[in-house]
């Protein structure tokens, strides 16, 4: 597959380890979050781990959108399709996340509830036209990526005068959470793996201001694991010459200003809203979007009247901890014992950009080992 | 002579109280299309002589949608899938029984193509369908179509297939690329729908496996990577087996298609259903022999070893199964907590 | 949340939907976010929208950069 | 360790994709309640070894609803049907295999139910469920859960059990009364449900049977009337035969609440299910010997002889079988077009 | 069972077998046509003719409801399923009886419309209390003995306000459809053997015109074997006795005035509907109810927009002549042949009433032998 | 359209409904079509509503009957 199969040469993937071997500095350690659990994912999958030296470490960040919704939310789109009876249209990704009562999309459909798994939100608009006699409730999550396509849906809907169609609005923004790391107390980090298609839309320039005021190196990151590697080899030579800046290894589709049409889209649909609940990293000021009143028709917080609640998430799950980097799946007691991806506590553990999936799909033995020797 | 074949016919609830309309059913569509000397006794229950020995029983419920698919139908899939259970077991199948459950409205021309298929299918094998049964069930009480087919086999002298068998060191085979039964299901499902010419390989295997075993009788185990794909096949195995396993992501066949389907879907072909591929453990010296074997059949053509059995290990291990991926790194191949889901991130 | 994959046009549709090919399986999809989609051009999809296309000049580059890497300082001198 | 088994824990997409949720409710559900030396072997089709010799194979997908009912529920029914229609064909059955198709959101403890009552039926009866297989489908495909067991077994030396074998002026008998199983599944059904002490009569009968063939190895005939009841059964036997037949209305044993169910909803008792009972023709004089046979079993305490043989006819006759009624009169007692539906005229 | 067993005994039957041979005239034949569908079926199902001497004859009258409405009411109410939506509640009878082009409920639900077998109008009534989102229709049809229950079953519904419940209402009248058969011309019957299970609610009174004008011997008659044996004595008698009366064999439980109180509810909730056209018989004055204008809400007709529509019956279908008793199913050159329960060309091969089914049931192979010797 | 079967009432309930047995089996049907239903009675029961009480005087007069229809005068007379 063109653009897909070159990024995954073994050939080239020799070529980069030797070339990070080389000139990664033996007598220091270099600690680089990687903010996308899509880098996670890569690093697992290929075990690019074993193709850099040991001390080069990767931390995982907080860039997975179902990682970081608060379960709060989670138990609201269960309410709309429990109580309200709507059919909830949802990518494949939300299906398994635990609310709360070891409640989830899975368990709710199971019990009776029309949750329907959709690609896109252009499946979720032909389930309202197919449905004319049911509201169809289609649940926007994700990073800028995925903003725009369901700013597109509502404005399609709109447009075709859709009157059983609407959006229950999750979508958050990638440079507070960035910040909130960045700004956190002796944060260990020597730089960072930025985020590939959400700089697709948001330009490689938005980052710029951070890491001006931070003072941390930066490579926006494609998601292939020749991505990765190459972005590792420039931030190791950031690190060693002492640059701090924004340099873009995935250029074949990021630009300095992203996509301007995509920006629109987001700008005419959602409004920011003042502050946002994030899953570790607590209340984030302007960091996430809310649908503007005058499409309040499409906003399923407006059209439903969802129900104050209590939502706890499990206390012993280190989920928070982890998603701010500070700590790791061995740190939580519970990892592969409670918490399984069968039974999993935490969205971490159900996520395929997970920190807890990866190392419980991926490396289970090794950190299990790791925790039993620790005890 | 009226025929129950009208012209927009459907299935209703009569077709399955047991009286006329049943008789009718089974003796216009199943006993027309299974047509063979033991079923044609008719009675409830198949009388068939077998030759003393080790027989082998395999059942399977197939519950597919849809169930008419690029390169099969639920039919031929539930004659081939039970074949090829009976044949991982290293057995010689020898007669199959198929049980219906029907929902009403089911049109009869779909039905009676169904059966039409599994007819052929189980005339091509060489295994007759003995026996069966119908039932039909209330609209919205059942998907159109479940199939249930059981099958027993005789295990010819000196065979011996058994996940105990597998030892350290021996070669793991595959008999061609892996995920196209999955990715064909997937491209007709609502809301996914994708075009793609990839067909499901649904397959009877028995012959090559017979043939297979016939050249190399030390071959340790057999096992059809179906439901779960080489994954939970793999895992499954290594733990009966308490050994450690290494695949060659580079070695295992994967169609471009199949390929394209996994990364728009965020899938792993590994985690994919196939019904016509098998994965053959035997001793290393032989794995040339086999797969010389194996590539001589049609099914077979594309047979590649994948992976090595590794050291053994104590029961409960886990990441028995691993694979040195394809930029060179090593990775555990676990199998799925649950079913796997499109997904985007 | 960013699944994306590198898709080729193969057929422009009303609407500002398209056609686009990935390993030879096939999707209507919708262009409308990215200016000037032209058959044959590849782009970036995720959840049935384009994002963005994809630069064949920058790819080309990446690749020869990474190919490069490996190298010591005498061997680029002596491929060049 | 954790069990699956959790309070509220319902039947989930991932119990029938094949990875680790599938295993584990194999192991902690099927493999628990079914034990037995070659299940636990635990591969996907059973290996046995037979006696050299005729063998019987049936199979039956059941689909009863209510899942569970006053006298059984659809275990350990899919266990005894098959059982008996082994045993129909006078054989000894070996070995069941059993394939589940679930609805998602069955809760586990039904399905725990179900099977624990099915691993007793069967170990009650003597007959192992070696192999098994488990498909889940999405809530609204299917009606809670299908069962889907076959059955082999062995047909003793000298007994040969066919409707070949009827000839005129053999004798009826019947194992029991009529249509205890019909009436109570109609009396849970929703829109009919009626108060009633009736249980389903739902019981292995191959010991008895064993028993029967064992002193009268010149049983010609054995049927369970089950689906289209005693009318189909011997419709569909003189029809093979191609003899007539003669019922005596006021020797068919019906209890009085099946009797009142009947009145109530318009039903004619020779039309209704049952699931414990059998249908004997012997010889004329060996008809008292097999009665009392019957009569020592308790599923066969109310065993009555209800009619005989009449002449063969040619093949086609319409009305083979009649029934002298009980003012005295005669009639036909045809089979039914469709199911017996309840009616108010 | 009490009350039902004593009417089966065989013992008792023979009593009065001797007695009708005793009595019978040998050189004179005696037709009786029994009205009800009911003693169709109970002569057939007890083989009483077997009893009777072979002059004495049955002739099966119109006294089946299924079998004399005409398909175009049974299109409307498949038409009540499947274009308007509703939940259609109807007695098991009417399942498998044929429409337009081959349709059926049975079909209809196979092929998706939510049509649902009920045993009791209370049963309609719960459905539609079970599902408020939906309207419930209830497909009133039957003579005077079922319209008082689905009166009863409009009255609740208004006492409890239900809004989604209403009737189909096909019931027909007994004493007009009489008369249709009594003011044939040419019409060569001995007697009537009276409906029983009409007359508990209309009483033995109702017929005394009737015999009055036309001159016809009529016997209530109880719907057990011996109820039918023993009219037929009673009818043997009148006739040697040239007597045209109205007995009443049934009395246990039918009155000369039958139920005053069902009488009343219905004509609380029914009026006359001018004419209503029968099967067989055709358009007849005053023989159909109509749910009373103030109760129209529970009016499907006035519900709902039923299309025109031209229903056909199966052109060489002699139901029509076999309903006024002036042919035979033998007559009927579709008779198991094109004709069968399994593929019904008429409601009179469905109707566990109906003069078609009785004869392919109980009597094919004679049957079909004297069409043969026909030939 | 007129199947009703004899029925005793076993248990007078509220609103107009009775428990009626019929050989055992028992359901809840209306009696608000018949007067002075009292536990004990037989009824005639169609479509869930009792449409008649049962006399027993009747029902036996009838059965007298039948039994002396057969008798030829002599019996009769020899029988009373
Ligand atoms: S292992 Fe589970 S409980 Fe622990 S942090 Fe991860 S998701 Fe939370
Ligand atoms: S046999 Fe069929 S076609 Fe002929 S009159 Fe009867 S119902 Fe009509
Ligand atoms: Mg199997
Ligand atoms: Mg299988
Ligand atoms: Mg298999
Ligand atoms: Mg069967
Ligand atoms: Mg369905
Ligand atoms: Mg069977
Ligand atoms: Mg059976
Ligand atoms: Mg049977
Ligand atoms: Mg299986
Ligand atoms: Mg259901």
């Amino acid at each position: 597959m063109k653009y897909v199969s070159e990024f995954r040469d073994p050939a080239l993937a020799q070529s980069l380890a030797t070339a990070i071997a080389r000139e990664v500095d033996p007598a220091r350690s270099y600690a680089f979050m990687e903010f996308c659990g899509g880098h996670t994912h890569a690093i697992f999958r290929y075990g690019v781990q074993d193709l850099v030296p040991s001390n080069v470490r990767f931390v995982h960040g907080p860039g997975c959108p179902v990682c970081v919704l608060p379960m709060r939310r989670l138990d609201d789109a269960l309410e709309l399709a429990e109580r309200h009876g709507v059919i909830l249209a949802t990518y494949g990704d939300m299906m398994r996340v635990p609310g709360s009562g070891r409640r989830s999309m899975l368990t709710a459909r199971g019990a009776g509830a029309d949750i329907r798994m959709v690609y896109s939100p252009l499946d979720a608009l032909a389930l309202a036209r197919d449905n004319p006699g049911r509201q169809v409730v289609f649940m926007g999550i994700g990073f800028e990526t995925t903003t725009p396509a369901t700013g597109m849906a509502i404005l399609t809907a709109r447009a075709q005068s859709l009157t059983n169609f609407s959006v229950f609005c999750n979508h958050v923004l990638t440079p507070p959470a960035m910040e909130h790391v960045l700004a956190a107390p002796g944060i260990a980090l020597d730089g960072f793996l930025g985020p590939s298609h959400v700089s697709t839309v948001i330009g490689a320039g938005a980052y710029r201001p951070l890491v001006a005021q931070y003072g941390r190196p930066m490579v926006i990151a494609g998601f292939e694991p020749l991505d990765v590697l190459q972005s590792v080899l420039m931030l190791v030579r950031q690190v060693n010459e002492g640059r701090r800046e924004v340099e873009n290894q995935y250029s074949r589709v990021v630009t300095e200003a992203g996509n301007t049409r995509a920006k629109e889209v987001i700008e005419e649909v959602f409004a920011l809203r003042e502050t946002f609940e994030w899953r570790g990293l607590g209340s984030v000021p302007r960091s996430a979007r809310a649908i503007r009143p005058e499409l309040a028709d499409f906003d399923a917080e407006a059209r439903f009247a969802i129900s104050e609640k209590q939502s706890r998430e499990v206390k012993s799950c280190e989920c928070p901890a982890i998603l701010r980097g500070v700590k790791q799946p061995k740190d939580c007691k519970l990892f592969g014992k409670a918490c399984t991806p069968e039974t999993p506590m935490g969205a971490c553990m159900v996520s395929s950009e997970g920190s807890c999936a990866a190392y419980y799909t991926y490396r289970r033995a090794e950190t299990m080992a790791e925790m039993e020797a620790a005890e | 002579m009226s025929t129950i074949l009208r012209p927009g016919a459907a299935i209703e609830m009569a077709h399955g109280g047991g009286g006329m309309a049943t008789t009718r059913l089974i003796r216009e569509i199943f006993a027309r299309h299974f047509a063979n000397p033991i079923l044609d006794q008719g009675h409830d229950a198949a009388r068939l002589t077998l030759p003393h020995g080790r027989m082998v029983m395999s059942t399977d419920a197939h519950v597919i949608s849809p169930l008419e698919f690029p390169g099969g139908d639920i039919g031929s899939l539930a004659v081939h899938g039970t074949i090829n259970d009976v044949a991982m077991g290293g057995a010689v199948p020898v007669a199959l029984s198929a049980a219906f459950i029907i929902e009403e409205g089911l049109p009869l021309e779909t039905l009676d193509r169904i059966a039409a298929s599994m007819g052929a299918a189980a005339r091509k094998a060489g295994v007759p369908i003995v026996t069966g049964d119908t039932k039909v069930v209330e609209r919205g009480a059942a998907d159109g179509l479940f199939i249930t087919t059981t099958g027993i086999g005789i295990i010819p002298e000196g065979i011996e297939i058994a996940p105990e068998r597998i030892a350290p060191d021996m070669a793991i085979l595959l008999s061609g690329t892996l995920g196209d039964h999955g990715v064909a299901i997937l491209s007709q499902r609502q809301g996914l729908a994708f075009g793609t010419t990839i067909e499901s390989d649904s397959a009877a295997l028995h012959r090559m496996v017979g043939d297979m075993l016939a050249a190399v009788p030390s071959i340790a185990c057999l096992r059809d990577p179906t439901r779960g794909g080489l994954s939970a096949t793999l895992n499954e195995l290594a733990e009966a087996a308490g050994v450690s396993m290494v695949l060659k992501e580079a070695a295992i066949p994967v169609r471009p298609e199949v390929a394209g389907a996994c990364e728009l879907l965020g899938l792993d072909p590994i985690h994919i259903a196939n019904e016509g591929k098998l994965i053959c453990i035997c001793p290393e010296e032989q794995a040339e022999a086999v797969l010389d074997i194996m590539r001589a059949h049609p099914e077979g053509r594309e047979a590649a070893r994948i992976g090595t059995v590794g050291a053994s290990m104590p029961p409960g291990t886990p990441g028995l199964l691993r694979m040195e991926t394809l930029i060179g790194g090593m990775r555990v191949v676990d199998w799925l907590a649950g079913e796997q889901l499109p997904r985007i991130c | 949340m960013c699944l994306a994959i590198p898709a080729q046009v193969v057929e422009l549709l009303p609407d500002g939907m398209a056609t686009v090919s990935a390993g030879g399986i096939t999707r209507s999809v919708s262009v409308a976010l990215v200016d000037d989609v032209a058959l044959g051009d590849y782009v970036l999809l995720h959840v049935g929208y384009a994002l963005h296309k994809i630069s064949a000049e920058e790819a080309e580059a990446t690749l020869k950069m990474m190919a490069e890497a490996g190298l010591i300082e005498e061997e680029l001198g002596a491929g060049q």
